[in-house]
């Protein structure tokens, strides 16, 4: 699938939708994203995290236009890529770069790292760094809602990649046949690590593979925040209110390498400059300028403010304790029941 | 009350959807089949489709959607019909069941049942007799559990349905017509904990699921030749219960292990090993091991019989572990 | 899916194909299916046969019509149930009673069973125990055959109860991607086990599903061995010619239960005959009746020769040597190479 | 010649491309992205893309293919990036792979490589730390080695292809920057057998892969106390070069096992049982372990150092075996 293709005009009646605050908060939200995975690579060439970095840049608008559609109640599901939604869900970047850190104050306690962002508080399930691992485990947390009766909605992030492997194909079928509300959400960000999506997909087209299940599909642009969210709230709708799954695929490109260790050797540089003409970012930038929503020096005020977050979540990183080694079994099993 | 097997494990299931709202089965042909072995005949009808589901052929779906539906505060029963089948859904039990809780910091926690039928003995030919228990009681995170009885039978399931943990029930296939007394009203057992099923001198006899019946008929034939075996019966493979383990050890000197699964790498191996590390000095000869063949279990008849633990086996190493052999 | 949607017309075209000797072959095949199967029966109950036996019966036309399209190059991945596959390729009614019999002059020594039939002479490669476990298999050996620049098919027979597994759309979709030549022969009876096709599948509509994977498909009806050849040859061609995968869906019913152990709760009797008034073979009989191809005492004789056949076949099997004890560990690893 | 273990492993792929037209690579990014631990980089450039094929994330049908690429004439190796990815292809390695000349009555083989990297160590998390080889040491039918030197991941490999049965190379992904001497035009060495890396006395420590390292350096610290330690190599771990480790314990009386899998169950525990079947009375103390705490790998530095064995505990251990400790 060609850039070209992958564009779709976001949907001209939502962007009423995009108007001021909201605007903003979206803007800020994308940026916020950025910032922040801009300074953990910083962090990561320091050493101060270690492990697998995978960077969400390019795909801002994807986590942050979804996030938008969901209510406290729902579930989110996501990959070791999902910087983005903890962020968009409301995790402090304090807690999560303190989970990058490895410390006892971090969102999973310095258990999980970059990869296994957990919050129980905000239905956050974690990311899951098992490709296809995570879907699932949506299947199931929706199911449990249907059984108990709740009108929930289980948002499961996956990418491309994870279109080949049997999960996928088991989760769609079961979900599907059971009515069960699962939201899927494809990121197509047209490479599984070094594989080109022609060269791992028969049939490239992803949103198409949902007929097999009966399942209703669209393809969206994911470089566009507001047909991103104008998007997952069509198909969240269709979700609540029919308790069925819905497809939704997301078009999009990550700037960056796979992670820190890719020497990225499989794409053009003329290929990735064509994307980054089309970040999400300065582009509803432009948007908001054009339509005046972003005036004079706000969009510096944001910047500022937003590295004075970054400034104090690193802050609250450096100053986490570290998980006692006494205390390394601890979690594995539950405390005996009374 | 004279009952089996099946039908205590039936009764488990019955009890459990009874009782708690949050509980349901799922697994392929649980339902409408009445399940591959007859254990949930009945269930269907009686707590109708929605707690009672019959599933596509998906392990790693379904397992998954098990542990997903825990998340979400259900206690879910998935019956993985054989553990042979249950190698399509390892990634989910070991990647995620058995990692979550530890993974989010103590935030989540999985209370899952994975129910499954193990072992050969039926002439079902290399892709259906595996006994992996071994593998699953090598996963931190998560319990492993053999009920060789039908009180424990009927008593494990709910046992385990009260715990947060992930719980793996392996039910021997050649179990479920057995035979014994339950009391009425018979509920939960302590799920960890070794138990003598039958108190000796000589020599212990370690073994679970339906090798402990082996081991029994072992102990029977040892005491013709004045031989008394006390006859132990691991119930919970993960964790073990060494304590009762190496205790009997002590007692008697010398510990013969039976185990279905393949000799290398079994859990024999590791009790055998964890017996020497803890009793050593006590012991009076090596511990012995009696295990199946290292060959792909054949379908012939007596290949297969001559692969499998017999109990000619078992009295011919306690003998030779005594010095009479 | 009712039995209703399943009938679709045999080709006309093809209807020249019957003719005389093919015709009779063709029919001569089935009933050799049927009646070994119903001899095995039989033999189960008397304790002969132990295990797994998993009857065709009613599916007949399935084996009996693909496998004439097949030449003796081509490679062939059968399920558990492939008394059909394996008669029909040729392996003597002899080795495979042998094999059930759990005997050395079995067609894989007695170390199989009625599950697990193999013969390399025919490039049988095998039943499979574990549902969807022979598709990529299948994928293998059609891969060999490309990179050897071999002209030939892998025909690989599996249930509609592994469309549900994972291993169905990795595998289609590495066939089709790789473009390897694999004529995947989905026998739809409606049933995995005791559960109906609807209550599996959230599309029941199997041959649909070929299209996520970019690779073409047809359903035709599996209880006319015309129409079944006719379709199989086509898909055929056109696996070799393309080199390209091909899913074909055969529609047929099991008139027995899953397995001997299966009580078979899960139907009803009105369905069950209602099939068998579309038993395969009384069907193409009553066809080469009416068309004259079967005349005076032919099927009687046919009968007796098919009869006296299997009688031998049992003589074989009880004649058959049982594997010393001794061997058991043989054919567990290969000899070390000289 | 001075070179890594991962060029030495590229080295041997590159030599059975060249040599043999049936041989193939296939796995994720082996191809474009250059090996995600930059093994197979270049071979693609070199092959072209019909014998290093890409594939997509389908690990049970591309080792599944690779089963039957081999049943059909071929010499396939195929890269799991890691074991702990392999979960989702173990119905096809242990239900198909390891069954089919048995089950076929020796009519078929399947002369298939898989590698795999393994291991902990780098803050990678429980999802991506696993050390099954104990798993794969207990299937019959497959043969299991672990290459530790750059000569044996030159080695291994070629042997590997040899052979007629499908074989599993476990590389450690903390061994891949190890460098070493390698002789030029080094080809093939033994599949199976043990090999004592040192010498000593007074205590054997037995391991394999990247532990092997740890063990050595005890080794040299135990020196410093006076403690010739022996240093047996497992390099085959299906099947156990029982003669060598057996004969070196006879020798020293004392033995230490090594190993990065969690301790129950582990592939320690059964040669511990091994050892003291064989040589119970010449031991001078019971078999001691050094395993992996039991508990998914946690991604934080000092949690994840303290779950891992350590040089210093192998010290320990030893030490305490010599009754010095
Ligand atoms: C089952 C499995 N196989 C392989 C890997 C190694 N791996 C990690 S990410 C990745 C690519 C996934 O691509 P995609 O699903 O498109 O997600 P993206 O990284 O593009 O966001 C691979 C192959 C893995 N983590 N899990
Ligand atoms: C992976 C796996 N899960 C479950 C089983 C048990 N089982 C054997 S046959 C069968 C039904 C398969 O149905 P289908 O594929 O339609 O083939 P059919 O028996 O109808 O020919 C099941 C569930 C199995 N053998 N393998
Ligand atoms: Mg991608
Ligand atoms: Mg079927």
């Amino acid at each position: 699938m060609s850039p070209e293709q992958a564009v779709l005009p976001a949907p001209a009646a939502d962007d009423s939708r995009a108007a001021a605050g909201h605007a903003l908060a979206l803007l800020r939200l994308m940026l916020l994203i950025r910032r922040f995975e801009e300074k953990a690579a910083e962090l990561y060439s320091a050493g101060k995290i270690r492990g697998f970095l995978h960077l969400y840049i390019g795909e801002e608008a994807v986590a942050a236009g979804v996030m938008q559609t969901l209510g406290p109640d729902d579930a989110v599901v996501a990959t070791y890529r999902e910087h983005g939604q903890a962020l968009a869900r409301g995790i402090s970047p304090g807690a999560i770069m303190a989970e990058m850190f490895g410390r006892a104050n971090g969102c999973s306690r310095g258990r999980g790292g970059s990869m296994h962002l957990f919050d129980a508080s905000r239905r956050f399930y974690g990311g899951y760094a098992i490709v296809g691992g995570g879907l699932p485990i949506a299947v199931g947390l929706a199911l449990a809602d249907k059984l108990q009766g709740r009108e929930r909605v289980t948002a499961c992030f996956f990418g491309d990649g994870a279109v080949a492997e049997g999960e996928f194909h088991e989760s769609l079928n079961l979900a599907s046949l059971w009515k069960l509300p699962v939201l899927f959400l494809c990121e197509n960000n047209l490479y599984a690590m070094g594989t080109a999506l022609a060269r791992h997909q028969a049939q490239p087209d992803i949103a198409l593979k949902a007929g097999a299940y009966d399942i209703a599909a669209e393809a969206v642009d994911g470089m566009d925040v507001v047909g991103v969210e104008a998007a997952a709230r069509r198909a969240g709708d269709l979700v609540r209110r029919e308790g069925r799954p819905f497809l939704l695929e997301l078009r999009t490109y990550r700037f960056r390498a796979h992670s820190m260790y890719d020497p990225d050797l499989y794409r053009t540089k003329e290929e990735v400059d064509s994307w980054k003409q089309r970040d999400p970012i300065p582009r509803f930038r432009a948007r908001l300028e054009q339509q005046e929503l972003l005036t004079g020096g706000a969009l510096e005020e944001m910047e500022r403010v937003i590295e004075g977050e970054i400034a104090a979540a690193v802050v609250y990183a450096e100053s986490g304790a570290l998980e006692p080694v006494d205390d390394l079994l601890k979690d594995v099993y539950s405390p005996a029941p009374a | 009350m004279r009952t089996t097997y099946r039908a205590a494990t039936r009764e488990a299931l019955r009890a459990a959807l009874r009782s708690d709202p949050r509980v349901f089965l799922m697994g392929e042909d649980v339902g409408r089949y009445g399940g591959s072995y007859a254990v949930s005949h009945g269930l269907l009808e009686e707590f109708g489709p929605e707690r009672v589901r019959d599933t596509p052929l998906s392990e790693s779906a379904f397992v998954g959607a098990g542990i997903g539906a825990a998340l979400g505060g259900m206690r879910p029963i998935v019956e993985v019909m054989t553990v042979n089948f249950s190698l399509l859904a390892l990634d989910q039990i070991v990647n995620n069941a058995a990692t979550l809780r530890h993974m989010s910091g103590g935030q989540f926690s999985v209370p899952l049942v994975i129910r499954m039928a193990t072992g050969a003995g039926r002439q079902l030919a290399a892709q259906h007799s595996h006994s992996l228990e071994c593998w699953y009681a090598h996963i931190p995170g998560i319990r492993v559990v053999a009920p060789a009885t039908v009180e424990d039978a009927r008593g494990m399931l709910p046992a385990a349905l009260a715990l947060d943990d992930p719980v793996v029930i392996f039910e021997h296939a050649s179990l479920y017509g057995l035979e014994g007394e339950l009391a009425d009203g018979a509920g939960p057992v302590p799920l960890v904990g070794a138990a003598v099923r039958r108190a000796g001198r000589h020599v212990t006899l370690i073994s679970y699921g339906y090798s402990l019946h082996k081991a029994l008929a072992a102990a029977e034939e040892l005491l013709q030749g004045g031989i008394e075996a006390e006859v132990v019966d691991l119930r919970s493979l993960r964790p073990l219960d060494l304590e009762t383990i190496v205790g009997s050890v002590r007692k008697t000197q010398r510990a013969v292990i039976v185990d279905e699964g393949w000799r290398t790498g079994s859990l024999a191996g590791e009790i055998s090993a964890s017996i020497t590390e803890q009793a050593f000095y006590d012991l009076d000869a090596p511990v012995a091991r009696v295990c199946t063949a290292e060959v792909p279990i054949p379908y012939a008849k007596q290949l297969e019989d001559a692969a499998l633990p017999r109990v000619e086996s078992i009295v011919a190493a306690a003998r030779h572990l005594i010095g009479r052999g």
